[in-house]
């Protein structure tokens, strides 16, 4: 271009700004800036990039031309979980993460960014009651890390590297911990019964002569990777305990609001992501990870993550904020800290406590007692069908597991054919295993209408099926 | 504002947002889900949450708000190293729309056809950017971008059997730290270089400390002191020459947009943070956004799964691969920071390959006039590579003035905040004595690097004439001088409200009935005879 | 934050937001188009707006937000007869959507079904809350929709024939100022009632000025001081018994939702404000929203076109009427403030009739305890009806305390803004004393009350034991005493930049210089050495 | 209901604090408030209103699920204008006004509400630099009121009550000055000639013996209500002094970045609507008046409209705000004010502040040119078509005007085939005459479509009408 290129973004493009500033400086051009930058690694042309829209009516008219290619689940009835759910989030809640202040906020210090530590030690604060636990960290990235983390931290307290995994896990999240763990830790699974943990073969396991003395931790999950609460965290406690482990508890805190806290059960690390807790679904794009201990400087120590804590002032009765024991981290110790520390998901953080201080106690039990209620009835609804059953018959919150083999039926050839009727009827779990999630925003109607849908498909099949003689292939009868 | 702890405004019986109600007929249906809850299970006592209608909660957030010194707001050059920049607004109001937010990640791909093609398009650009093959954006930070590159650099060595020999990771001191912790979480032991007598990164020392047993180098450049490594490419040689592979934490990558490439200097894995170089808002500490970026032969390690663009009969499509036997597997939950990543990909498509270079030489610019401008207050010094220019920011140091007067580059942050500023020394350890990082980017203009440097005069000044005034600073704040050693005894720290209650609740009763009692209003008590001096937003 | 005026901050060259940029296509095809404007046409000089990068022109809003005291952030009850309530964050999100912003108002009915169904459903609502027949939402304040009433009033005499002979307006004085100055621009004469020795209306003076000439009283009720007229259907029939109509200010409705409608007492229209008792922002005076709802005599008038429901084959639909022989015509563009409106509507939703009665009933509870608070101030008193209760407000008197420490109400406003406070007079003329009017509404805690009430209590206290100090308040806001006098001299009055520069210009550069010399840093230098304290926002 | 109604808007409904003010007020119950509302007039039942949705999630499915009825024109190919454009809102606008800060202020004072008040003066001022005028109001509430204000200002500063209306004027603004000023002024038409003023015609009539002595104000609109650009304002403005009336000059300033503003011919008052600058078309709710005159008392005493100035404070150098003459004000003097002063737009107003500051000269500029050029590129595709026609010769801004009878089509049947393609081509104004608006968001390509479209149905319909020799009736073939 031959005019000078000006941009909004960039003030001081403006070409007398720049004349200015490179008079003032002394330098003929900028080039002068780059001569560290040897010519053998200098790109010498411009970047191969699509032509850029700088006006912000013709960038707009772009990007939001992109997006209205999606089709979101305001126009599809849902039932989609398994890790990400489709929980309200009150509008107070955005109005509050999206002011300039915070959105736009950093690493600012506990004066000129009193209200940020403000807000994360309120959140710490909001979960630790939520959770009855006296120490909850500034948000990691997500649940994932939260969970690798906790398990870490078990085995550097204890020396240990063993980790009994003792329910089901969602797939993707065993596969982050099992990565990140790998230097130092191993995982060794016993299988469920019944969608819960097998206290029994926990026992036997933990004692038995491959790992006795070297367990770090028991690892539960509740709800489990099919929604299942587990109902034996006192008993798994005991066990780890008797053997100086320690319960570590990947949670959804969610139900807390009528469930009893892992702490309550013994659990000495309870972990998870909050995601519920008052964000958008965004792709899958949201999510926080929280871990929480009791008030025990063996654990607090091994926290990689920022822990902000009140502390005096010169004012008496004044409240200040500030970094607990910020030796621990990698800002402070570099390779020396535990883990490291970095931009993680504060922000969200953030959006959690303002959820929780909205909901308050009264809010977290009703929507503890909507999303058990909702969860049974439509277990109860698809249970109903003729051929279709759950696949255990632990209490479940939120989501649970359903097999239609016995209608004849394939879990993709479901979701196929409610496709068309706009229904995403549940996550593929198997050849013929469907998980299904609702969730407060899932009425009674909706529930209905995928329990019809569902009915019809499967009436329809076996009619056909009993006409042919078919076999159980149903794919091709889904269109 | 003088807004007390959100525990402190409850008010029993309030409600905040009314949850929507089960139905009569699943009532009907389910019976009392709550009487029926196994043994055990059924919370006993609600949570100590507060109650407080909706105005007051959203009121408390707004003040607390206030309280805060955002990038908007600011002349945010302060936080060296970390690029603080303009995120611009149009993309904050472009993400929060249904077609993002309402977006379930499992839903079919064809319902996703936008979202898919966004974040394929922004890997591709950043490809471009860095010249490398394949990048991803799976990861919510800069540091756990880094992870997932060492990540795999350790699969990739296990792949080739080296897994068990190459047991050491080389850095330097003025990488980012993450650098030297994410390798250590990695299970690697890390060496850390130190640069010659003129802050360069001293070849010699890397010659020496390469071997057999390296599995790579993980540095940052430019620095963290502003200084280009002239000889980054014969770093990556020497790796190279011994089998180790160059991880590039591009985290200052703001000031060579356009102008290098960590391709171009033999880079296998590289990083990018979205929320410093490409735009996004920082959001308080996150979420952020990385981009993990890659060689050809580092691609079958990526984390999963990948977003492929295909031409069909039917015209393009983009789907998510999973099938990708030598992955490390997830590094997070789904395909990443969805509303970072459509900022950072409108970013980048408001300023092209012109403006994303007239970004990178705009800030050398700025870097450069500022470092002028603090050059010309006495007793500040920029350490090494005296009279050289620098890229993207600058580490500075307060030594003399601190021999001087005694105030040190802590303090002299402190104070800056009463003048709206914010203002941070460093990353530890201080091997700059009295450190400052400033990092102008391309976002300010020319009269508010004028005003950022008068005030850093004005201190320095203050300083010399009245040291107490820095020392005793914040003077014009929300809240006075901490007490920060209640935070590092655990008989005494609090990291949550329940804590503070346990170990302090008595000496916060005696504190507010003692000011009570001397006329004063204590915070929990009804505010109204504080008066608005001690209630002032942030700045 | 010390924020200099925008034209301070200009940079030249700068860019705040690009153009769309026409097409090379277009530019072949039309030519030069301004080098071909007819003579005269093409302007001269470049407007003398700000060069600004969109950063800065941001942030300079933002800082100036923060000088600014928002019902969100404030106890805002200090502002009687207003209507001060909670404007749900939910209702901003909910129109926040291209399904609104984008909506063209001719666009064709079929794609407009959503707004019209609401702007009827909300009509429907409000005349069942009025009782009347019909509803108008055209307006976008209050005043315009009294107007509104008085024009219909007008419309209908002359439909009479009796549109000359009745050219009289009876008010009271404690009824909105609006209803007095409408019915005068309307080409009305005024009469103004004063109220009994008990602060009623004085039905015995309306007696004596009704008459042949009367075309309507135009009346609040609750009147500003808080007080009902028990006699409100006694007022109505003697205007009716003389041929006039009867004209119902609701702006006071707050208090009596569900209790008692304007038709149930007679009145032929009456008006409300959506930003007031139903709950929408009020946008720094505006955008609001007025209602005028009408008997089913007057609907003949009221302004179009009119939203209709139809049930066919096809369905229920929404159509727009605009055959209205006998109507006033426009009152403003289109259909009224559709942003208001949905938000009122949503506001109604949320509520129900259970809930629009607790609003009733909370806001006269709060009222009442607020009182008694009130009284409880020495130097307080609340005039009028003494040991009656009130309905939505009281107008409140410092007279005992102006007596006593020459402290005006208008002084005492000026000092509770220091706590953060917002505190207003009252409506002119003072026929009560020192007036203020506080108007809790039912969005305020107890708590907030209480502490509202402190802060009156502690400036009392004050003006008794250091009247200095209330005097020379402001001392902890954004800005100092203002010279009011400036404004008053048309030879010193700025109403724009260009004005004061004009005016000032040479006293501006003068005054600027003596503070350079004095060593200060004037406004319009850069700001370096301004001190946060001056720089505080605005509490 | 049992339970008592607790409501997130009413704090005081929890029963606990509504029982202690009860006690604290001495009150049995909430009915003692109401001894002065006779039982005559009370209600006595609940209001009959629909079932609320007081959960925020119900609440919100609810007005989205109406919402969504809706289609709204970035679905449609749009060119309706007619009083409310379709201009480029910058997301930076929307940032400012949404601020809570803004939002929900209303009318403090000088001190607290500092910042409302220097928004609104940088408001009036960027307008006078726009519009070359010393003072501008804070906003009225729409440019229908403004006009209506502004010569009600002209009829009271004079004492006569002659309006000479020179333009082509909306008509439903017509309609709204008509009865604004019906009780004051009386209007006389002087029709156009060829889109534009007919300023001989003016000049007679104006020193007719009818007028003569009695006229207040010649009434010129610009651009008009067909967008005609009016070239005569100078001429007008001199036969208005000469007769000691003024010149009122009612406009859109959108185009003022590269026309002359009318006070530069000889204008004394400008007055219109902000909507253009920075607000959304908001199904024609989002309007907002200015009126704009010279710094001359006798004008600006007639001003109803706040008026913020400048003043200095007891700091030197600082600047304070405050209002300007408010004993002109209907809040000042009831009845005795001028017209009256309520609520009305402040918030339009800072929104145009924001959107001027961002556009700066050359983007008011840029939006100017990107206007005529735009016009005329659409003038000249549809006046290509065969029998189509534009009905006046003048200079166009935005809007024009076309004739399709000689293509044997009507306007609404051209509304009605477009529509099914999502084309809204414009405002139907007579049988055969449609209103076509572009703006800066209609680009090439989109006003290409139009033409496309119209040829195309300009062709069939021509095919059709020469094999059946049919009338100019082509509603039914345009399904």
């Amino acid at each position: 271009m031959t005019t000078p290129f000006v941009h909004p973004y960039i003030p001081n493009t403006a070409p007398a700004t720049k004349a200015a500033m490179l008079a003032a400086v002394g330098a003929e051009s900028i080039e002068e800036f780059y001569v560290d930058v040897p010519a053998e690694i200098r790109l010498g042309r411009a970047l191969d990039l699509p032509a850029p829209f700088t006006a912000e009516a013709d960038l707009t008219r772009h990007v939001e031309g992109l997006l209205g290619r999606n089709t979101p689940t305001t126009q599809r009835l849902s039932f989609l979980g398994a890790g990400t759910y489709n929980h309200y989030v009150p509008a107070v809640v955005d109005e509050v993460i999206n002011r300039s202040e915070f959105l736009t906020a950093y690493a600012g210090e506990p004066y000129e960014d009193h209200g940020r530590f403000q807000a994360l030690f309120q959140y710490q604060s909001l979960m630790a009651e939520l959770l009855n636990m006296d120490v909850v960290n500034v948000p990691t990235y997500d649940g994932f890390q939260a969970t690798a983390t906790a398990l870490s931290m078990a085995g550097r307290r204890s020396g240990r590297s063993g980790i009994v995994v003792v329910s089901d896990v969602l797939p993707d999240k065993l596969s982050r911990v099992r990565d990140f763990v790998s230097s130092n830790l191993a995982l060794h699974h016993v299988p469920t019964v019944d969608g819960l943990a097998d206290a029994a073969a926990v026992a036997a396991l933990v004692n038995s002569a491959e790992l006795a003395g070297d367990v770090a931790a028991i690892w539960v999950e509740t709800p489990s990777y099919r929604g299942a609460v587990e109902s034996g965290i006192r008993a798994l406690a005991d066990i780890a305990h008797a053997v100086g482990a320690v319960l570590v508890v990947g949670t959804d805190p969610v139900g807390y609001g009528v469930l009893t806290p892992p702490a309550d059960q013994g659990a000495d690390i309870v972990c998870g992501d909050i995601q519920s807790l008052g964000l958008h679904q965004w792709y899958g794009g949201a999510h926080a990870g929280f871990i929480a201990v009791h008030d025990d400087p063996s654990f607090i120590m091994e926290m990689p993550s920022r822990l902000f804590g009140l502390e005096s002032t010169t004012v008496p009765g004044e409240y200040g904020f500030g970094d607990v024991a910020w030796d621990r981290t990698s800002f402070a110790l570099r390779e020396d800290g535990k883990e490291w520390v970095g931009t993680a998901a504060a922000l969200w953080g953030i959006a959690a406590g303002v959820h929780l201080a909205l909901m308050g106690p009264q809010g977290m039990a009703e929507l503890g007692e909507t999303l058990l209620s909702r969860t049974r009835y439509a277990q109860q609804q698809l249970a109903a069908i003729a051929g279709i059953r759950l696949t255990d018959s632990a209490l479940h919150l939120r989501e649970f597991e359903i097999d239609v083999a016995g209608a004849g039926l394939s879990a993709q050839g479901i979701v196929d054919a409610l496709r068309s009727e706009g229904i995403e009827p549940g996550v593929v779990t198997g050849v013929s295993t469907l998980l299904v999630c609702v969730t407060e925003l899932s009425s009674q109607a909706d529930i209905d209408r995928l329990a019809e849908a569902v009915r019809a498909l499967a009436e329809t099949t076996t009619t056909t099926a009993s006409d042919n003689n078919a076999s159980d292939n149903t794919e091709e009868k889904s269109a | 504002w003088d807004e007390p702890l959100i525990f402190e405004l409850t008010a029993p019986g309030e409600r905040g947002v009314l949850v929507s109600q089960t139905e009569p007929g699943v009532r009907a249906a389910v019976g009392d889900v709550l009487a029926e809850l196994p043994a055990g299970l059924r919370r006993e006592k609600p949570a100590a949450l507060p109650e407080m209608g909706q105005m007051r909660v959203l009121k408390h957030y707004l003040r607390l708000s206030q309280e805060n010194l955002g990038a908007d707001f600011n002349i945010d050059i302060g936080q060296g190293t970390c690029t603080m920049k303009y995120a611009p607004k149009v993309n904050d109001r472009l993400i929060n729309t249904p077609n993002l937010t309402a977006m379930h990640p499992l839903q079919n791909e064809d319902d996703a056809q936008g979202i898919l093609e966004i974040i394929w398009r922004t890997e591709q650009m950043l490809a471009e950017i860095s010249g490398m093959h394949r990048v991803s954006l799976h990861t919510s930070g800069g540091s756990t971008a880094i992870w997932t590159n060492i990540a795999m650099i350790r699969a990739y060595h296990e792949a080739n059997g080296e897994g068990e020999q190459r047991d050491e990771v080389i850095t330097t001191i003025f990488s980012h730290p993450s650098n030297a912790a994410a390798a250590k979480a990695a299970g690697y032991k890390v060496v850390t270089l130190y640069p010659d007598a003129d802050g360069y990164p001293d070849l010699e020392a890397l010659r020496g400390a390469v071997g057999p047993r390296t599995a790579a180098i993980m540095i940052t450049n430019p620095e963290d002191t502003g200084i280009f490594n002239p000889h980054v490419k014969r770093w990556v040689e020497l790796a190279h020459s011994v089998g180790a592979l160059a991880s590039y934490d591009q985290a200052n990558a703001n000031g060579i947009l356009g102008i290098t490439r960590a391709r171009d200097a033999g880079f296998d894995v590289c990083h990018f943070n979205l929320h410093k170089t490409f735009g996004t808002p920082h959001g308080c500490g996150g979420p952020g956004g990385g981009a993990s970026a890659v060689s050809e032969a580092m691609t079958p390690f990526l984390p999963g799964p990948l977003v492929d663009r295909s031409v069909g009969a039917d015209g393009v499509r983009f789907t998510l691969n999973a099938d990708l036997p030598q992955s490390i597997g997830k590094v997070a939950p789904f395909y990443g920071v969805i509303p970072t990543i459509v900022r950072a990909y409108s970013w980048m498509m408001a300023l092209g390959a012109e403006g994303l270079r007239a970004v990178a030489e705009t800030a050398v610019l700025n870097n450069n006039y500022l470092l002028k401008k603090v050059l010309e207050i006495p007793g500040a010094s920029a350490p090494y590579a005296v009279g050289r220019r620098r890229i993207e920011q600058v580490r500075y140091s307060w030594q003399e003035l601190f021999e001087e007067t005694g105030i040190s580059s802590e303090e002299i942050g402190i104070r800056a905040a009463d003048f709206g500023m914010h203002y941070w020394t460093s990353h530890h350890p201080y091997v700059v004595p009295q450190p400052f990082t400033l990092e102008p980017t391309e976002s300010y203009s020319m009269a508010e690097l004028d005003e950022y440097a008068a005030v850093l005069a004005q201190i320095a000044s203050e300083a010399r004439e009245n040291a107490e005034l820095v020392r005793t600073a914040p003077h014009n704040q929300t809240v006075h001088h901490t007490h920060h050693d209640d935070l590092e005894d655990p008989a005494r720290w609090a990291i949550t409200w329940r804590a503070y209650q346990r170990k302090h609740g008595e000496a916060l009763a005696e504190g507010r009935a003692a000011a009570r009692a001397a006329g004063e209003t204590p915070r929990a008590d009804v505010a109204a005879t504080v008066v608005a001096a001690d209630a002032v937003a942030a700045v």
